[in-house]
């Protein structure tokens, strides 16, 4: 770790609670209640420009003067909830705290669960302040609170038995009852269900039928964690959720690189399959297959200069997707790392000379990215524009948190979404562009 | 005193997004702010909605875990120090968010000590950033500016207006200043300033320099329009020229402060061979137009012109509402009996029901409003922030002037049914995107969402209305788009009158009875 | 009828082919195949800027110059019905003639026929030509190519009897055996389901519980038409059909007037409740009450001055009504008058001294027109807008096509296309035109 | 030798259209057409599609039963005397139709009679009304009216051009027409005269002083520029500005002859402050256009400079066409490869089945495409005639140069999804209306229209294609829009390798074997 720079900057990065943008359609029948300022639902609605959905199933509870006095915000916010109970009938509430809640040190855990109690539903905090958390650590903090809704134990439900007589018997059927309880495979992330799909499809290929996902999109359906469970992230910013699962259910969490990118997806993919014991050889010749799908794209990106501002927290394992794809990765900012869940990502990047910057000044990489001359810049949406007209290619950081990039199959759009600006420039200045003066 | 409270969707933005909006319109002055990360959102705004092909002017002064337990006069003061100098601005507005509010820290001392080592002049603006809104914010800050800068000058020459009010990030107001330019250069009269688009230091000073001050727009602006009048006696206007006649009136108060005739340049743009005329006038607005049922909401200004501008073309406004509620008063006065009804209101539910239970043939509302509006299937015009980013056109996009009712009228002509087409479907039935489908997907969402809801609250002993086959076969042949409004029409009239069935009689009897009862030629 | 000026004038008008917009869609399962030039495919789709119906079931056989000295057009016709046929499928096709055909008396009659046996379902030639037709006079044209499919007999088909054995006989059955035929009435005019739904609702009110309409939507199901039918139209420009079934069914016609308005409604439901013996005594009632459901348009309306230039032929019922409601109808105009179908109204407008000029001059017409200072005029899509700009008031004739405007429940929508002009106006000068100076 | 043709919509108008747009646009014309009633639409027209406020100058001389058995020419006579005496035209056109053409009337000889006793000079337009169409009838009556007034004149003083081709009822061309003008009033260049909007005989009579003509559309025009080559000597050109590309070659055009600089002209509309520059390089843009796969249909000048625009900012032409046949090796040459197929057609059918096929991203078409598109449930953008009412609109809304550029941007964006919207729905779906459901009804309906339909010709031998439920399972969680085009690739994939059921395998596969292949980052 001693190769990572830290510059304790001012990084341009989103705030958590803009992680409602996904996490409110993933999880079925939920409800997102954001307790926050004005700025809060202001952010939301603006800053995002999303707006696709005109009912999201997300709300803010704003506080007002007469609440920073409040000895507890149960009462108040006992009423809003009413509201959203009233109108939206949901199975599960998160309450979401923000940078106020934290500033007026605001105990929404206590009143949570008071409110838990009246309503008879989950009604679930999240610490999802913007104080010192990137916005994608919003779903680390939502996850986290779902934990207490994932069984220990399967449900005690009997497995229907087959109620044909056996003619024959071997005797080995006391051998199986005595059997271990079987280890269990839960993946950790809120990715789509084709991704999901898409992951437990390989598995089964590997020999692993059965993979279970946390969250699932039905609060009721959640898999079981405990002893017996092995763990494997999906994405690189679940450290409380990690941290607890290792700590509350003695779970073991496979410490492996992330299954972005076919490199990444092997690796991953590998790495299960030595614990569950299958064999791993099939695996090198997928990857190579996948390497072979995605060959045009590479041609168009081996060589290139590539540098990360830092943003989503997706940097790193993205960095070393592209650093097997021949890329000259020239800077990969990033908010924050976690050395413990990012251990095998730091190590990759580092056995291959990747500069590694945690929570970036962006002052400073404006200068060192006139000295870079990057190819491309993996930026957030603040600066993307003001960069393309200094000149520089761009990519949208926010992209690869709203695309699905997990996985063999997902590589191909993976890697477009890099080729992609790259392409576009390129076709641009065939067309009419380059007259245009646009290089200058 | 209010307490916690739900909201979906905000109207107006925060004091942060009216301190940015002020000082990131202007030249040469750069903002720091001083609240958590997420607080930098403004940087968004500015490189995505208004495409900035500069990095937005400001630089947040970041709040973290460190500063909450160390303070953040250290990480404030680095920050400011950097940006004097490397942007080199004349201004550096130092500005706290919502959040950091509540830190209650002196950020008036520290500019107080810090303004003395920097090139630039350190302004805090007076505002309450948790309390204040957006809109009280730039009002504040802008007199906060002009008092800070202004300075006696001589006149110019020839007569001269400052234009108060376009700004970034506004709804269409650097396209509306455009216009404004244009009218008044039609007009001989001369813009002296900007405020607070484009202006420096040296404009603030120049100010009055005019004759005239014109704030364009009711939300703010006048608090310093009214400071320049007490302290150098300059008179003032405050209008928003949306439709024919606050335009009308809008080029008469000017030509009359400056001794110009302007009648001529008004009669141009109502003669029979202009465009506004020959639209109004044509049998295509009768019928599509005329006596159609819309709702407006937005901002004061914005709400008030288009009520304005729907009444000149024949609409019909069953009600005209804004979320400006401070300005509820003004806002009466200005509505008058433009419309049947005046809905002053900010909560983002109680307005989406409203609508749906209007059962209007159109909405003019904001982005938020078109979300309603799209749920419940009826066409929509945004008129007013909050918009989105459609909302940001490159083109030139007017609201003001008579190139704004032009564009305007072509925006409702687009979005509102056309005459004949709606004729034929009235007849006829829609068209089938399939072949020969009798209902299509398209009227069954409608029907779907036009149905009668559970209502909020209902009603003790409401009898539930049985529709005889009869009927039912009559409510069928009714287009999807009127379906609900004639469903509820004739329930609420059956119900009034104690039937416990519809039938043809009723359905006939209510028809006469509400189409009778309307003068306007609206279904 | 000598108080009727002709002035053999230029009158402005769409041409017939223009009625397939509404024929279209009221006969189901049909295709309209217009036999003519460019220019008539060219005129309905910019003239009529209707284009709502992405899908309309009507097109062109465009005739090129090589039809023009073809003998027969069957060959070519047949390949173009075929066309349709794979496309569409249809259950009948009218083969509209136009302008051309007329010119080059090509013989399409023969084509239909010869065509209907080769494709086994009705392919019927209507005559559209705008030679000296106008726009409405298209539905008389197709509702006479549809008359062979009008039954003369009632379907040999059994009513199911109850088998329940009677226990009682009072030996009158053989009296109901041998009962006469029983009369029915048939309503004549492509109107929509929702106008026949009312007409039929008063006519069962007052005793007739069957009604018949001619079309039917479904081409299997015309209403029985003969010696025992009472016909009576409701459009005034159905003449061809109206001489047809008089001619060829011995079918009693009635002559009355058009159900157009309180008035017109009246007298056409008293004079078929005279035919069929019934008491017509709530009629008057029920008129009584639909003017006074009309009360507040009728105000707007009295002793306002309206002139016609003559456009869809139902200017002389329209004009009737307008004079029963207290307007000066300075000048009907229309393009052909029908004297013995339109006996009644013609009879009502020459009592009430109205003005009659049959095939207008429009360059006399506007001449008048100053003299008369009308409130309003009534004219064509093409001269409506510059009539505004002059300073009058206009309606759009064709609206009154396209509206339903028969009976008493639609009164309201009939009379509302008059006063709703009159109302902009109004609205408009108080709402900031008459400070713009519009009455100059 | 062509026969009778089966068609559902044109899309060039008549030679009738054509010449009455060319006379219709011009100063004391007036037009007899000599028809039968119904000929007269083109009044229609005028009124309602350019919301003429006088009546338009056309006049019928009908001819009706009685003229068919008695022949027309006393009919023809009065109405031509009648509009000389009452108009008092200069000109007076008189025009046989379509069908009065069949009649074989001779025109010529009555105007020759005739024309000794009015005061208006008759013209017959030198056209086959029967056989040519709009814009062959538009060119050669241009070129006879100029052929018969243009005179050797003197040149401006300034560097002057004739702009040939504005006129009414052609697509924004009213509005190309200013945008031209100011920008050439920006380059310093001088309109000498335009036509035929606008033109007089005197107009006719001074074409001669300009420098140079510009024939602003491919389509007519260009023979009238030949005439004046030959005749006068007159240098021209034929181009229609559209994007960024014809745009510079149409300014260097006219800078080379003027002998003016314009590379600052061009350098400032594109600079990384402009407007399109900033839409072009935003990440929007590239999130929203790049790489999707776009067609494009109209008339050759429109579908040369949509094409070429498409490509500037960076979306894939899958297949140009252009209803102009008689142009077809023109415009081959013109789109290079700038489209991946072109395809020249006006079959309406035929144009429509193949847009299905494609399953575009975006339509740019004519009014005919835009209901093709709504069938199938694609966004659609009109850009040429034949057009709609919408397509007049009241407010400046130019195609040609900078600006037209400028406003087709924005209409772009309005139309396509955008980028963030996009990826939300590939993620987690589409928004339901209603609340819940999880499919909503315009899903269904894409569905079933994007479901391949019974194709036109069944290949012998095509397995019917299964889909086993994880397969199924799969494509459901495709976002509608794009659903029908993935199951297609994939059945085409499975089929050509065999397979009898579709699965997950398949699927993935199909995926790679499909997103590997395009370089362009379209799905």
């Amino acid at each position: 770790m001693e190769r990572v720079e830290r510059e304790n900057g001012c990084f341009h990065t989103f705030c958590p609670i803009a992680s409602v943008a996904w996490l409110h359609r993933k999880i079925k029948d939920s409800f997102f209640l954001i307790v926050g300022t004005h700025t809060c639902a202001h952010f939301i609605q603006t800053a995002l420009d999303v707006m696709v959905y005109a009912h999201s199933r997300f709300g803010f509870a704003v506080l007002e003067e007469s609440d920073l006095v409040s000895a507890s915000p149960t009462e108040e916010l006992g009423k809003v909830v009413q509201q959203v109970v009233d109108e939206w009938h949901p199975k599960v509430i998160f309450v979401l705290s923000t940078c106020s809640v934290d500033i007026l040190k605001m105990d929404l855990e206590v009143s949570c669960k008071d409110l838990s109690t009246r309503f008879g539903f989950p009604v679930l905090p999240a610490a999802t302040s913007g104080i010192d958390r990137s916005f994608t650590q919003g779903e680390d903090a939502v996850l986290h609170a779902l934990l207490p809704f994932v069984p220990k134990e399967a449900p005690a439900v009997e497995p229907v038995e087959e109620k044909k007589p056996r003619w024959f018997s071997f005797g080995k059927e006391t051998e199986k009852e005595k059997a271990e309880p079987a280890r269990n495979l839960v993946l950790i992330g809120a990715v789509t269900d084709s991704t999901i799909q898409q992951l437990q499809w390989e598995l089964k290929q590997l020999g692993l039928p059965k993979v279970d996902v946390f969250p699932d999109g039905d609060i009721r359906k959640m898999p079981v964690i405990n002893e017996q469970t092995v763990v494997v992230p999906l994405q690189p910013y679940l450290n409380d959720t990690l941290a607890t699962i290792r700590r509350e259910r003695g779970a073991k969490v496979l410490s492996t690189v992330f299954p972005i990118g076919p490199d990444g997806t092997a690796r991953f993919l590998e790495a299960i399959c030595s614990e569950f014991g299958l064999v791993t050889s099939r695996i090198k010749e997928k990857e190579a297959q996948a390497w072979r799908d995605l060959e045009p794209q590479l041609q168009i990106l081996r060589g290139k200069k590539i540098m990360f501002l830092g943003d989503n927290l997706l940097e790193l394992p993205l960095a070393r997707f592209l650093t097997s794809c021949g890329v000259q990765v020239v800077e990969a900012g990033t908010p924050y790392i976690h050395s413990k869940d990012l251990q095998q990502e730091l190590e990759l990047l580092q056995e291959r000379d990747v500069r590694i910057v945690e929570s970036p000044d962006f002052t400073k990489q404006l200068q060192r990215m006139q000295e870079y001359k990057p190819d491309l810049v993996v930026a957030g949406l603040g600066i993307c524009n003001p960069l393309e007209a200094m000149g520089f290619t761009t990519a949208w950081s926010i992209e690869f948190t709203f695309a699905q990039i997990h996985g063999f199959v997902n590589a191909i759009d993976l890697i477009k979404l890099f080729t992609k600006p790259l392409l576009k420039r390129q076709a641009l200045m065939e067309h009419g562009w380059a007259e245009a003066g646009w290089l200058e | 005193m209010a307490r916690m409270k739900l909201a979906y969707w905000m109207y107006e933005g925060t004091a942060l997004s009216g301190i940015t909006r002020v000082a990131g319109s202007m030249q040469k002055v750069h903002t720091v702010i001083h609240g958590p990360q997420g607080d930098g959102y403004v940087n968004v705004m500015y490189s995505m909605l208004e495409r900035f092909h500069t990095i937005p002017p400001f630089t947040l002064s970041t709040i973290g875990r460190r500063e909450m337990a160390q303070g953040s006069r250290a990480r404030l003061v680095e920050t400011v120090r950097r940006v004097d100098a490397q942007h080199q601005p004349d201004i550096i507005v130092i500005t706290p968010t919502c959040s950091s509010t509540l830190l209650q820290e002196d950020l008036l001392a520290v500019a107080r000590t810090l303004g003395k080592q920097t090139k630039a002049k350190l302004i805090v603006p007076n505002v309450n950033a948790f309390r204040d809104l957006e809109h009280r914010a730039m009002d504040d800050f802008l007199t906060q500016f002009v008092a800070e800068f202004a300075t006696e000058q001589p006149k110019t020459e020839q007569f001269s207006v400052n234009l108060i009010g376009p700004s970034y990030l506004g709804f269409h107001q650097l396209h509306d200043m455009q216009e404004i330019r244009s009218m008044l250069e039609s007009l001989g009269v001369v813009v002296n300033a900007v405020l607070p688009y484009g202006a420096s230091i040296g404009t603030l000073q120049e100010l009055t320099k005019a004759h005239l001050n014109i704030c364009l727009y009711h939300e703010y602006g006048q608090s310093a329009c009214e400071l320049l009048k007490e302290k150098f006696g300059m008179d003032y206007i405050v209008a928003t020229p949306i439709g024919i006649r606050l335009t009308s009136q809008f080029v008469k108060a000017i030509g009359e402060r400056a001794g110009l005739p302007v009648e001529s340049y008004i009669r141009q743009n109502l003669a029979p061979s202009g465009t506004i005329a020959r639209f109004t006038k044509s049998v295509d607005s009768l019928s599509a137009l005329f006596g159609k049922r819309a709702v407006v909401f937005g901002d004061y200004s914005h709400a008030v012109g288009m009520t304005h501008l729907l009444r000149e073309i024949g609409v019909r406004v069953v009600w005209a509402g804004t979320y400006m509620k401070t300005m509820e008063k003004a806002f009466q006065a200005a509505i008058g009996d433009l419309a049947d009804e005046v809905f002053v209101c900010d909560d983002f539910q109680a307005i989406s029901h409203k609508i749906r239970d209007t059962h209007p043939d159109i909405v003019f509302g904001t982005q938020m409003e078109r979300h309603s509006s799209a749920r419940f299937n009826f066409p929509c015009i945004v008129i007013s922030s909050p918009a989105h980013i459609l909302n940001f056109p490159l083109f030139p996009a007017p609201v003001l002037g008579y190139q704004g009712m032009t564009r305007m009228l072509d925006t409702i002509n687009s979005t509102i049914k056309l005459g004949l087409e709606e004729h034929l479907v009235n007849m006829f039935g829609e068209d089938s995107p399939g072949m020969g489908e009798e209902e299509t997907a398209q009227e069954q969402v409608a029907v779907t969402s036009d149905l009668p809801k559970a209502p909020d609250k209902t009603t003790a002993g409401e009898v539930e209305l049985k529709w005889d086959a009869e009927a039912t076969k009559a409510l069928k042949q009714v287009p999807f788009f009127v379906r609900g409004k004639v469903q509820r029409n004739t329930e609420n009239y059956a119900r009034e009158r104690g039937y416990s069935e519809v039938t043809l009689e009723v359905i006939y009897a209510a028809k006469a009875y509400f189409e009778s009862k309307s003068n306007q030629g609206e279904r």
